[in-house]
């Protein structure tokens, strides 16, 4: 019953404590299948895969719209609509045309992850990542947008960065040459960043929060840097209907609400360190931890940062060109 | 002499080459910490505890024992057919059959995966299990073919004669004299195709659906600190299971070639 | 062609695309004959035995058993038996179930078999063996199961590819003679195929000899070894020297024949020899010539030579002389009566025969 | 013949209509995610005019030879050992293969754990004193690439090198022997040309997937480490040009084969011009 | 022990963990000599011949060539040449550089190398043959191959592992000849194995004849047949029948004995018999056997029995004859010079021996 419904995830996201009250309802856990990043779940997906939900990111859903993979999805049934945080509606590719198409659950950061035992707080800066010092001390995702908003970032353009001019454009891939004798690797998963800060094979990781959290955990003396002055990017994902999709639509919307829930918000924050879509969550979790997180101003994170937002589609492939050549040295 | 001992002092280097990375893998799942490095933090049996409780591991592994199942099976029997053609009847386009059906040994990976998948969703067949399976028989059938072929080899075809001449119909013939005696070879080409099945990635990654592989479940995994102990953890059950396996097809392929005949 | 001819092959051919492994065979086998199929490698005998057994369809002509025409029939409906040259003895059953897999497939009721399968098995002694697994089994046991696996099935002919070439000699003479006998007490036609002439001729009733696909001569081994037809049997059967020679006279069935150094001796009419012609070859057996330092008496003729080679075989000494106006060498043998041996290399010596022991073997330029 | 007929024509389907798919691809173009099926050389023009993809495919097939020279060299002597020396071959067979029974994920996850930053190599050099910093030249570089794949790869080089030594008549060894020559020269003049036709299905066994593989670069090889199945599996999924990737797959497997073909031929010549 | 002995083996022992394989091996070879290790299957042949050549080093004892003691010295460095049972023709090479091979190692100048590769070609006529494959050649032709490759090295001595074996019958035969002819034209010492005792006799100059590991009799062929020393080389060599006698008498060189079937005989004493008894073995070579339908005059034993056997060899006939009070039948053959077959099973007929024929074998009891 419960397991029928199938869901296309990042890994690890079939975590029971995001969807509780699913599993009062249905008393058995959704199925999972996994994506290591959304461009594999793009070319999957393309390719035939087929779920009921998928989790991508707002950056991607107007792709996937044109490439007719998804539905857009009934706010009147999605219970916790209106406790979303009213700055995360407003992201770019949750409605199109005045449809829903992605129902937002966590969001974060995309920033600067550096060992605070090798550098300090006012030496940081995104420069350093070119700084010849940090020879293969640094390194990024193996993801074309993710490099370039790093770049936009970087040459001062993060206003355009989904619309940058040709100079700007150059601008970003000089920059990102500039980096690339520092570079040690381009990360592919978060794992192995985390695990190449905590050994001080890396002092300097463009990184998601995810990781800062993990490292701390860890007792690795590490942080984010979270000055929007210095450069730091916001991301929100959440799920999606799958045109594919075959479960009843009420089996659908038990999980999203479930999802969308605040006490699936309270879990996320807490044991996760992200925070959620959710505004009532923050409520009613732990302050200490809220705090210590920066999650107690929310909007802080939306004003001033770079927002992963759709790429034009023409500069997108001229990123992802241009990356690869980037990448090997070109 | 002494040339004799820088052979073996060699040899134990190079088994030393072969076997260290393999056991490290034992060695840190019973590391206590997710952070897979040294200095180990501790020892704990929690990964493998762990491991009974994992709903998608365990259909991972449900689905990897399916495709290699099946897979052995497809393989297996294409190849216990064509092997026997080979060895035994001179037919136009022999050879150049015999060298098709080894190539998909020598063909990139990644070109015979984005191609399958291509092909595949061409004639409108989704990824899925099935086509994993029709994947792997097609990477496998090269293994079965030699293995079934040598099992032939040693096959006297004056024994299937014998069989005839004593009143045998031709079915009757394969079922009390052909199978029994190249069993072995069968089992043995059972056991090596499901393993190449078993660990296979590439095209398992392309053209599996909604229902993973356990190579493909374990790639989603290893890029997650989190859960790597646990994968290491059941990297060493595996590397366990398939010595078994190996020392198992071991034995029945000792059985099926030193039948003299 | 006679009324109790157990096997016919009436213009039997198989080809083999354009290959043609054997040619227009014609043959009647008498029930409880031991007949052999001798001739050198390659020569047909496999083939000529497997369309016999059915394993192979003739190409043209005919295979009619006890009276019955073969073609179509498969060979496991037909009423013979085979005897393979590798014995395949099934490796997965052991002895009894080996002789016992013609039976079950009959379904005959399980204490028969068993009976018979005893029964067989004691024929060829090695009763109490059932149980032995075939890989454990010694050349010749091997070659035994084969044969009580074949007799058990109680065949009306039972065929035979090289059934002991892969014995060590002693072994195998020893075989020879237990299947003689065999055959003799049960009364089974036997067609044994072999390249070894020895073992054809100590065991045959009669022989066929086939070269390149033919038949070339059918005869009791006395017979074939006294007359061959032709000189490739000559020369295949024993040792023969081959003498190019003139025929004065022909009369009565005796030849007249003027020959190189044994000048002019008169011979037997050779019945087997189809042509005749006025340039023939003769034979002398090696062990036909005399032998001796002073010109032997009562010799039909007599030759002087040149000893060029002796061989020393202990029951014999082979001899190579030279003679003059004769091309190679000729062979004479002589029985080792006195541990000695009288002459050598270089000693002048006197050949002798008796025209009564030269064999006519047809017209010269026939091959 | 009829009972070959499944497998032939199984590997046949599958060989030939995912080459007339990929040929179709390579001559169509993509634009975000709608595929036009005008034919076009676009993508032929676009792999050729771009230095990278020549980069790459030279590189690749660097690697993978240095890969396979690497492998079969070190895996000689063990088939010669096993072939010549060995008592008990199989138990030497099975020892070879088993490591090769766990996960090939794993394996090579398993030399970055002993290659990495604080991995078991620079633990032990650092306990040992031999070293006061880690060495970050053991990863992440055309050398990890090689390394592991070397160790991917053993048991097949190993297995047909066997084999082709097990073929020799140890009759042929004692021959050379006897008529004069020490056993060096008797390797040099005798086992190693007899080996050819092995260490040949070795080298083709290694060399062409190697060409194609993008996992090993991928986990160990860094951005020095990457080859052209890098590339094409961008190609595929990041960069969603499935034109692109099919002709960058087609002319991988030509450079392939043809690399293959030029060795096979200079291979074989080499051996018979030993006397 | 000579002065020109090229091979002496003083007491060599070769064990193969427990398992003996050649135990206390002495032996002196002249140069120039053809010699030959006969002996059945296993016997240790090839591991004494391997140990002259150096693939081999002795347990105990020393092998010592053209006067130098061999231990140390590798086969490469030897002043021997072997040629391999199964040839060992390297299949990469074509005939003449096959034959090359040797003289490239050390170094021979081109020119020299192809003359000499043309003349050792040209001995076993084999010439104009240098560039085809090894893989073309007949048996025969891999056998002249590898004589040819091992003559090439002037060796001092060529060893030759059943150097005919893998070939037919007629090839072999003819081989046997050229090779021996070769031998005596060249004036190499051959030094042969073979288990085929005619082989053996027709080249050999001398002959050592090896049973489990041991060597028990070294002697001329002649004398090897007719002086056998043991029971084992009477019947290993040519057919023998064995009959127990009691020694009433020995005097001069010849003993009186008593035996079931033909009575007393006067008996030549054997000097090659070790051991003396009184109740000893003797040995009547089947061709030594008068058989006849009348008692037979002239002989010094007469003996009726009936006939149980007849087997039909083209050039003799062998005869099993049941005697009263001999266990085993006797066999008897006789040359085939009638063509025909004088007794039949059943009929009774006399057999006859001369005293001078029968052989001495030694203490009853010795195996
Ligand atoms: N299936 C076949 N296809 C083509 N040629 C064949 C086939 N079987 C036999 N021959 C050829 O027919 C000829 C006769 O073969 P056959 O086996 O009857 O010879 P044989 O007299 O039994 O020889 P041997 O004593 O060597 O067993 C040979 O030249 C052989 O190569
Ligand atoms: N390397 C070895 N290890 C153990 N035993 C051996 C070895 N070589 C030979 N033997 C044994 O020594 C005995 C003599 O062997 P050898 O090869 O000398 O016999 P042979 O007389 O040449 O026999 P054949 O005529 O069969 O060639 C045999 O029983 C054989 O099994
Ligand atoms: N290009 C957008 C990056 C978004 C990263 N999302 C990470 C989610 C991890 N769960
Ligand atoms: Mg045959
Ligand atoms: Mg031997």
């Amino acid at each position: 019953a419960g397991a029928d419904l199938s869901v296309f995830d990042w890994s690890g996201y079939e975590d029971q404590g995001f969807f509780g009250a699913y599993m009062e309802k249905h008393g058995e856990a959704p199925s999972y299948t996994f994506f290591g990043s959304q461009e594999e779940a793009f070319t999957k997906l393309q390719s035939g895969f087929t779920a009921d939900l998928a989790h991508p990111c707002s950056d991607a859903v107007r792709k996937w719209v044109a490439a007719d993979l998804i539905q857009p999805l009934d706010p009147s049934k999605l219970t916790n609509w209106d406790a979303l945080l009213p700055e995360i509606k407003e992201v770019d590719g949750i409605v199109i045309d005045g449809e829903v198409y992605m129902m937002p659950f966590e969001w974060g950061n995309t920033g600067l992850i550096y060992r605070t035992d090798k550098i300090s707080d006012d030496q940081i800066s995104l420069q350093l990542m070119a700084d010849p010092a940090y020879q293969g001390k640094v390194a990024i995702p193996d993801a074309a947008s993710s490099a370039y908003a790093l770049a936009s970032l970087a040459t001062g353009n993060k206003d355009t960065y989904t619309d940058l001019t040709d100079e700007q454009f150059q601008a970003a891939s000089d920059w990102l040459r500039s980096v690339h004798p520092n570079i040690r690797f381009y990360w592919a998963d978060a794992g192995q960043l985390d695990q190449a800060m905590a050994s001080g094979e890396l002092e300097l990781g463009w990184a998601w929060n995810q990781s800062e959290l993990n490292l701390i955990w860890n007792e690795v003396p590490a942080k984010m840097m979270r000055d929007v002055d210095k450069g730091i990017a916001t991301w929100v994902c959440g799920y999606v209907h799958l045109k594919s999709s075959t479960t009843p639509e009420e089996q659908i919307y038990d999980l999203l609400n479930a999802l969308s829930d605040k006490e699936s918000g309270k879990y996320i924050i807490e044991s996760w360190g992200y925070p959620h879509a959710n505004a009532e969550a923050f409520g009613i979790s732990d302050q200490e931890l809220i705090k210590t997180y920066g999650f107690d101003d929310v909007s802080s994170f939306f004003e001033g940062s770079l927002f992963f937002d759709a790429v034009q589609p023409e500069l997108e492939a001229k990123m992802l060109k241009e990356f690869e050549r980037i990448k090997a040295g070109f | 002499m002494t040339r004799a001992n820088g052979l073996l002092f060699y040899i134990i280097l190079y088994l030393a080459f072969l076997y260290l990375p393999v056991l490290f893998l034992p060695l840190f799942s019973f590391n206590d910490g997710t952070i897979v490095a040294f200095p180990i933090k501790g020892w704990t049996l929690e990964w493998y505890r762990q491991l009974g409780g994992q709903e998608t591991l365990l259909q991972a592994l449900g689905n990897s024992l399916i495709v290699g199942a099946v897979t052995a099976l497809f393989a297996t029997s294409m190849g216990l057919f064509a092997a026997r053609a080979y060895v035994r009847y001179r037919f136009p386009g022999k050879e150049a059959s015999e060298g098709l059906v080894m190539l998909p040994l020598v063909i990139p990976g990644i070109i015979v995966a984005s191609s399958m998948l291509i092909l595949f969703i061409s004639i409108g067949l989704k990824p899925s299990l099935t086509a994993v399976i029709l994947g792997h028989t097609f990477l496998a059938l090269p293994f079965s073919v030699s293995i079934m072929k040598s099992a032939f080899d040693d096959f006297d075809v004056s024994l299937e004669e014998a069989a005839f001449d004593l009143g045998s119909t031709v079915t009757e013939t394969f079922r009390r004299v052909t199978l029994p005696i190249v069993f072995p070879g069968i089992v043995s080409s059972l056991l090596v195709t499901f393993t190449v099945s078993f660990d296979e990635f590439v095209l398992a990654f392309f053209l599996s659906g909604n229902q993973p592989t356990l190579p493909v479940y374990i790639w989603s995994q290893i890029r997650f600190p989190a859960k790597l102990p646990n994968t290491l953890a059941l990297g060493s059950l595996l590397l366990f299971a398939s010595v078994l396996l190996l020392v198992v097809a071991e034995m029945f392929r000792r059985r099926s070639s030193s039948s003299p005949v | 062609m006679t009324e109790t001819s157990i096997i016919e092959l009436q213009g039997v051919e198989k080809r083999f695309g354009r290959f043609v492994a054997v040619s227009d065979m014609t043959l009647s086998l008498r029930a409880g004959e031991f007949f052999s199929l001798l001739g050198p490698s390659g020569c047909g005998k496999t083939t000529a035995l497997r369309m016999i057994a059915g394993f192979q369809e003739p190409t043209a002509g005919k295979v009619v058993i006890d009276g019955q025409d073969m073609a179509g029939i498969p060979a496991n409906k037909r009423p013979t038996n085979m005897v393979f040259q590798s014995y395949a003895i099934f490796p997965h059953l052991n002895v009894g179930d080996n002789v016992a897999y013609g039976l079950r497939h009959r379904g005959v009721p399980k204490a028969e078999i068993a009976a018979r399968v005893d029964e067989a098995l004691g024929m060829v002694e090695l009763g109490g063996l059932q149980a032995r697994r075939a890989t454990e089994l010694s050349g010749g046991q091997r070659q035994r199961v084969a044969l009580a696996r074949a007799l058990v099935m109680r065949p009306k002919v039972l065929l035979l590819d090289e059934p002991l070439s892969a014995l060590d000699k002693k072994l195998r003479e020893q075989m020879q003679f237990e299947m003689r006998h065999l055959q003799q007490n049960l009364g089974i036609t036997f067609v044994m195929v072999t390249h070894d002439q020895y073992e054809a001729m100590t065991m045959s009733d009669r022989i066929g000899v086939m070269f390149n696909g033919r038949l070339v001569q059918v005869d009791q081994p006395a017979e074939l070894y006294a007359r061959p037809g032709s000189r490739e049997v000559a020369t295949f059967i024993g040792g023969m020297n081959l003498l190019p020679a003139e025929v004065r006279a022909d009369e009565g069935g005796t030849l007249t024949v003027e020959t190189p150094g044994f000048g002019t001796l008169g011979i037997a009419e050779n019945p087997k020899v189809a042509s005749r012609a006025k340039r023939i070859v003769v034979g002398i057996r090696p062990e036909q010539l005399e032998i001796a330092a002073e010109r032997p008496a009562d010799y039909d003729a007599t030759v002087r030579g040149e000893v060029s080679d002796v061989a020393f075989y202990g029951e014999s000494v082979h001899y190579r002389v030279r003679i003059p106006g004769i091309d190679a060498p000729v062979a004479a043998s002589v029985p080792n009566y006195f541990h000695t041996v009288d002459h050598k290399p270089g000693d002048r010596v006197w050949l002798g025969v008796q025209g009564a022991s030269v064999i006519d073997l047809g017209a010269e330029d026939k091959k | 013949m009829a009972l070959s007929a499944p497998a032939t024509l199984y590997v046949g389907l599958l060989v030939a209509a995912p080459l007339v798919i990929l040929v179709a691809y390579s001559l169509w173009t993509q634009t975000y995610v709608t595929i036009d099926r005008t034919p076009t050389l676009a993508s032929y023009r676009e792999a050729f005019g771009d230095p990278l993809v020549r980069h790459l495919m030279l590189r690749s097939i660097l690697i993978a030879g240095a890969v396979t020279v690497v492998t079969v060299a070190l895996a000689y002597p063990i088939a010669y050992f096993i072939a010549f020396r060995a008592r008990k071959k199989t138990l030497w067979l099975l020892l070879i293969t088993i490591p090769f029974w766990s996960s090939y994920l794993l394996r090579v996850f398993a030399w970055k754990l002993i290659l990495g930053f604080n991995g078991v190599m620079n633990s032990a050099l650092l306990a040992l004193g031999i070293i006061d910093e880690p060495l970050t030249f053991l990863l992440y570089n055309e050398f990890a690439v090689v390394l592991t794949l070397a160790h991917a790869w053993a048991p097949f080089a190993i297995l047909p090198i066997y084999v082709s030594l097990q073929k020799i008549d140890p009759s042929l060894l004692e021959a050379s022997t006897d008529l004069g020559n020490g056993p060096v020269e008797t390797f040099l003049r005798v086992t190693l040309p007899l080996t050819i036709p092995g260490i040949i299905a070795a080298c083709l066994i290694i060399f062409i997937p190697t060409v194609g593989d993008y996992v090993t670069p991928s986990l160990v090889g860094g951005s020095d480490g990457k080859m052209i199945a890098n590339l094409i599996q961008v190609q595929f999924g990041a960069a969603n040009n499935w034109p692109l990737g099919a002709t960058l797959s087609l002319l991988a497997m030509l450079s392939v084969g043809f690399v293959a073909i030029v060795f096979v031929i200079g291979a074989t010549g080499l051996g018979r011009r030993i006397r």
